[in-house]
């Protein structure tokens, strides 16, 4: 057991700190938000150089070669920022599939520039009616010659307006909630039958609603073999949730911290409104939850690419059930705490709330997990 | 001992419904259900059609237009509004300004101001609230200087709703600054258009400018529009508490929303089954549908309570109301956000505010900007943490 | 809608709150507690002599004529005072099952006896298996000539020790779990073939466990017609819960008060612990959840006797579970802000929590209801 | 970083776990699963298992029969324990006065004492709390007066648990009245047969006598049994505080706790079903089961921080243990209840202390009990409401 970061870490840590801590406050947040791509074009080239959009990639094709270490290490900093740049989407998501599922020649061909951040990503897994049963799929890829044809909707895509490529998840096979019979496809997103609506999201990026209609996919775009995509869907999903929950503590601590120096300086009859005790207990409980919430980041970091594909849709399950009900605590009591202004769009807190709450819709709600670690027979094994 | 309505009151009860299925535009029924905000024009015109009918301002003195209905039938009126679901009249005019200008005000601004404030030809907004001066109402600063016929005011006000449509703003202002803090406030009238008002609109997280800053700069203020005396403007202020208690706990406002999640949770599909079937679901709906019948039956204790003291009790346990009722508000409002699932996502303000269709279901994609907007229910009007200090000296004597 | 007490309500509250007080303190109690059977006969013949056993009967049969806010009235008022005697048993249970479905005969030989006090009973109903399932009964009834022959046991049947006569449910056809085909038959306590195994309980009474063997039955001893007892049994579980529903807002009005009491007198560096804004928010909590708690009983009161068999059903699961939702966090919250002394059986107030919290077992737990309830459709209707 | 074990720690874990497994005596393992209370020779035959492994006293320098383990071992070991489930070792003896006599003692006191407090032939007890000293412990009143050779000691000590059994008592009394509370205590070893000691067992609501009341009517201590010097027992209570890191979150027994849940629930019905299959019982559990995982990992990250800190950290996130540790043990007691259902109203204390069969069903009769008591468990060594009080002050500077 051992929670020392490397030497290496260490730096990543400092270094990607520094940088939400230089550039990423809430009045250049306020700034990246209003441009036409609700980001910044130059802080992406930027975290290149960095080689922050190739932590997870191996050395050999252009990344950091890094771990789900240091993939939690960027993702709570840029909680703490909470950074605008299609980060998850792009480097976490749709970087992920290929890295963990993506041939030699893919890799090769998509993995140097999204590390060189020439090329952006979305993953469209969710459609309409799917909620969030990942295998609830309706989209159809049929064979045709060599290669596919995809048509289908896909939902909330997050940053699937600036995407310059799509993972799409499609079925081949099988009925509608079947785990057999799904494929992953990468889309060119200006590809002829592809049309994006895009919108504003309640966390400050941009999501699209994506139509695919007689999409033509060729046959090395396929990542894997079509219709076995499932536990490949899974392993995404998973690193996911270990980056959102990553995500959240830096959120979550945000909000701990911006809270804590409020009590400490906003002043009711006469005196700060952090002495008094009903507030401060409630402070604690919210640090209680935090730390509760920064240690499950941390256990589902570990499991994350765990080889053993049970125990960890267990830890994920269980990672998302505590960073959901954490979030939501510390979310709530933070806008409480603040009073009024806490629910101003003026005021950084309520930003934080708004991501936090968002994220709970992503990959799965509290509840959705909780059901699924119950079914699977919960966390206590009798060995311990 | 009968906690049932009686025969008469269950008349009246299906004699108000049937008002509101009738007369409610469904336009105005629609944009409630799907949790929209109406906007002022469908206030005002749902506002006169309820004074057409003459339930403007149903608690109001019957000499003003009110309909003498005891405590149980402006429950009753509350609970249908609610349950319609219909917009609520404008706090500031309807609950507020016009009960203290019945009790304080001259016969003059009576007759100028009344007729108007029930028929929403006059809009009012609320000034209390200062940068400082949240919780702790009294320790407020904007000043206001006598100088001959007027009074001139200086100064700043927060969380003024709607003080960017309102024509006329009640307002607390400082004319004593060597007193005591309650001493020395007095409470004026302020034409909204008057030179040197400057009003900033605040946007909340749900998107919608539902409060705003109101700046004064050398605002000059006729002296007639001042209500009651010079000084004495904390006691009218204190008097609103009162107008409050009925209603707070908006218990009909939470089945409704809890209605609605259920009707909305029955095309949502969990499993390959209906999330309305789904046992958790269920059983979460049920605990807050128990909560939410308790508070139904405390609420009505609290009128009897009202009644027997011919209306003037300014009874803590309205704090019990206003606690438990707001989180039952939010409560409602997380269970929306959960059935409505990833589609809360989406920023969905054209459509909340009424202009643009919806990208995602007209059913779920206000229910984040609702979620987010009621968090504050529990820290308007006293926070939460006030009530519970309301409740522990003046109840439990700690 | 009204609130009001009539005169004679007030006047029979007014004196079963002063035999509280008078005769129900925490010491006067533990005496009581040591007798013989775990309670006081004189004061058993002192609540005949006020008419407090015949409360819920008619006057023909010797009754006090009162219905369910009388109850009300008694419970709350044995709530706060934390009364032993078989009140709930012979009265409520044993004497609602007669009152409500038994035969004028019935009525005529058993109510007179039950007010005048020389009568106790009590209500053998649940079984080792049943849970908190009413219909799931394995002791059978059988035909015996124009009687019947009784078989099975009973378990923690309260103050069953010292009960002359027993209401005992049993089977007569159907399956484990049918609502059809079930009985009540008075059963007298010294018959042949009954054995009772007598002990103490948490909440300081007695119960028993009861077998019966080839119990004999007559004709006449049978309430109602045999194998359809359902809507009876159903009716006064229904009482049941509303009584205690009733003495469960006593116990937590007294759990409040005593623990406001100590807040103002308990002194902890220097000051009252009362002055301590997180323990003044904590009691207030209390207040909270008991009021709550209270109005549902007052709803459970009236509802409990309503026609409508459904809406009944619906009221008295939500009044359970709020009952046991309020009583479980006034209790735990009770014992919390008194400290070590709250723990030890030498202070009052954990009395009132081991007593709310075997009344949580007692005709179906918060679970069991809120289940029932969600399973009935819930309690709004789109009529409000 | 990594969360997971090295193969070493998994070794050790296997031998700790073997160990537990062969030698905890299965009487006693069966009194545990139960729910029991294991009485005086049971702790004392398990403890002197324990020594002769030299597994009894493992925190202590190895001088003294401590085993050197770092930590995480202990940690492990502590984790090994509750899953047994074994019983814990005496605190007074093994956390408490034995590190104390360690650090503060005479070489003659530790020669004297510490072979006995380790094998259980001295039982020592605490003398801390006293009547209107409960959280406010530095403002203890017993009094000790030099006469000669000895001390003269009167007063009262209240919640001295296992005090009817102990040989000894570890005792802070007041030595000079005139200063600043925390100054002029002194810490004293009384032989708890001693003239003038009277013990009154105090019965908690499980119906055990887990505690008592002890007065002290002119009870002469010899001065070579006072710890340290005199006024500064002050200093060697708090020391103790840091010894109460380890473990204090009982991750291991909450688990062995829900372990047991979940085998009973399998053999209880509910509509026909096994409890155990119940979605809403089974996510209620594994709700319970997420917390305890966190607090398992937060427990390993104060440990880490401990290591850093060569063992001598104070840290306030200890109190985060405390707080999350004992909701988690009371919420696992709640859920036995639960499962238990209308069996727990009996009262089985003859079974609970060990001499007579149950009633009941020997797994659902102690829950109840067990639910009373373990209230104690956000009250006793600083109240959870203490431990937010050193958190806000501590941790966030409030």
């Amino acid at each position: 057991m051992d929670f020392d970061l490397s030497e290496e870490q260490r730096m990543l840590k400092e270094s990607v700190d520094r940088l939400v801590a230089e550039r990423y406050s809430f009045e250049q947040r306020k700034a990246y938000g209003k441009e036409a791509e609700g980001w910044n074009r130059g802080l992406w080239k930027q975290y290149a150089d960095m080689g922050l959009l190739s932590v997870p990639f191996e050395e050999k094709y252009g990344g950091f070669g890094g771990g789900a270490v240091e993939t939690m290490i960027v993702m709570e900093a840029f909680g703490r920022g909470l950074v605008l740049e299609p980060y998850f989407a792009t480097v976490v998501l749709a970087g992920g599939a290929i890295r963990m599922g993506g041939s030699e020649e893919q890799k090769k061909a998509i993995l140097p520039k999204i590390a060189d951040g020439s090329l952006l990503m979305a993953y469209a897994y969710a459609e309409r009616q799917s909620r969030y049963d990942l295998a609830d799929v309706l989209a159809t890829a049929k064979k045709d010659g060599a290669g596919w044809v995809i048509d289908g909707e896909k939902t909330v895509v997050i940053h699937g307006d600036c995407a310059d490529k799509l993972v799409v998840v499609a079925r081949v096979s099988g009925g509608q909630r079947d785990k057999d019979g799904l494929g992953l496809f990468i889309v060119d997103a200006k590809a002829a039958g592809v049309s994006r609506r895009s919108y504003p999201t309640q966390d400050g990026v941009r999501g699209a609603d994506i139509t695919l209609k007689g999409v033509k996919v060729a046959a090395g775009d396929v990542i894997g073999e079509a219709g076995k995509a499932w536990p490949l869907i899974e392993c995404v999903s998973h690193s996911a949730i270990a980056a959102l929950a990553s995500e959240a503590v830096g959120a979550m601590s945000a909000m701990q911290d911006i809270t804590v120096e409020y009590l400490k300086t906003r002043q009711q009859f006469g005196v700060a409104i952090g002495s008094f005790q009903a507030l401060q207990h409630r402070a604690v409980d919210m640090l209680v939850a935090l730390e509760q919430g920064r240690s499950m980041a941390m256990y589902g970091t570990m499991m994350a690419e765990d080889p053993n594909a049970e125990e960890r849709a267990k830890a994920m399950a269980a990672t998302k059930v505590q960073i959901g009900k954490s979030a939501k605590y510390v979310g709530q009591q933070a806008i409480q705490l603040h009073g009024g202004i806490g629910v101003t769009m003026e005021y950084k807190v309520g930003h934080y709330f708004m991501r936090t709450t968002v994220m709970e819709t992503q990959f799965g709600d509290t509840d959705h997990h909780l059901a699924a670690l119950a079914r699977a027979g919960g966390l206590v094994s009798a060995a311990g | 001992m009968d906690l049932r309505y009686t025969d008469e009151e269950l008349a009246f009860r299906e004699e108000v419904r049937e008002f509101f299925r009738t007369e409610l535009p469904e336009d105005i029924r629609r944009k409630m259900i799907n949790g929209q905000v109406p906007v002022k024009e469908e206030i005002n015109r749902w506002q006169k059609i309820l004074n057409r009918k003459g339930w403007a301002v149903p608690g109001w003195a019957p000499e003003w237009g009110g309909t003498g209905w005891d405590a149980v039938k402006l429950h009753i009126f509350k609970e249908a509004m609610h349950l319609a679901p219909a917009p609520e009249p404008l706090t500031y005019n309807v609950n507020m300004i016009g009960p203290v200008l019945i009790a304080f005000g001259t016969e003059e601004q009576k007759k100028c101001f009344l007729p108007g404030i029930a028929n929403l030809d006059i809009w009012f907004c609320q000034g209390f609230s200062e940068p400082g001066a949240g919780s702790d109402l009294a320790s407020l600063k904007t000043r206001a200087v006598r100088d001959g016929n007027d009074y001139v005011v200086n100064g700043q006000k927060l969380w003024t709703g709607t003080a960017h449509e309102a024509d006329y703003m009640f307002c607390l202002v400082r004319t004593d600054p060597d007193v005591k803090k309650q001493k020395g406030i007095t409470y004026l009238l302020i034409k909204m258009d008057t030179p040197g008002i400057s009003v900033r609109p605040v946007v909340t997280l749900d998107g919608v400018p539902h409060t705003n800053e109101v700046f004064f700069d050398n605002v000059r203020v006729p002296v007639k529009n001042r209500v009651g005396e010079e000084n004495k403007g904390w006691d009218y202020a204190k008097y609103l508490l009162g107008n409050e208690r009925i209603g707070i706990a908006r218990v009909g406002l939470s089945k409704s929303r809890l209605n609605r999640a259920r009707e909305r949770a029955a095309n949502v599909t969990v499993d390959g089954k209906p999330l309305a079937e789904n046992s958790r679901f269920r059983e979460r709906l049920a605990a807050i549908e128990v909560e939410l019948k308790a508070l139904e039956i405390t609420n009505m204790r609290v009128i009897d309570e009202v009644k027997r003291s011919a209306g003037n009790a300014q009874d803590p346990k309205a704090s019990i109301l206003k606690i438990k009722g707001s989180e039952l508000q939010q409560a409602a409002t997380e269970v929306l956000v959960e059935v409505s699932g990833r589609d809360v996502a989406r920023s969905e303000t054209g459509f909340l505010m009424g202009d643009e269709p919806p990208i995602g279901p007209d059913w779920a994609v206000t229910a984040a900007h609702n979620y987010f907007y009621h968090r504050a229910d529990s820290i308007y009007g006293g926070s939460n943490e006030i009530q519970h200090n309301i409740i522990a000296k003046a109840i439990l004597g700690l």
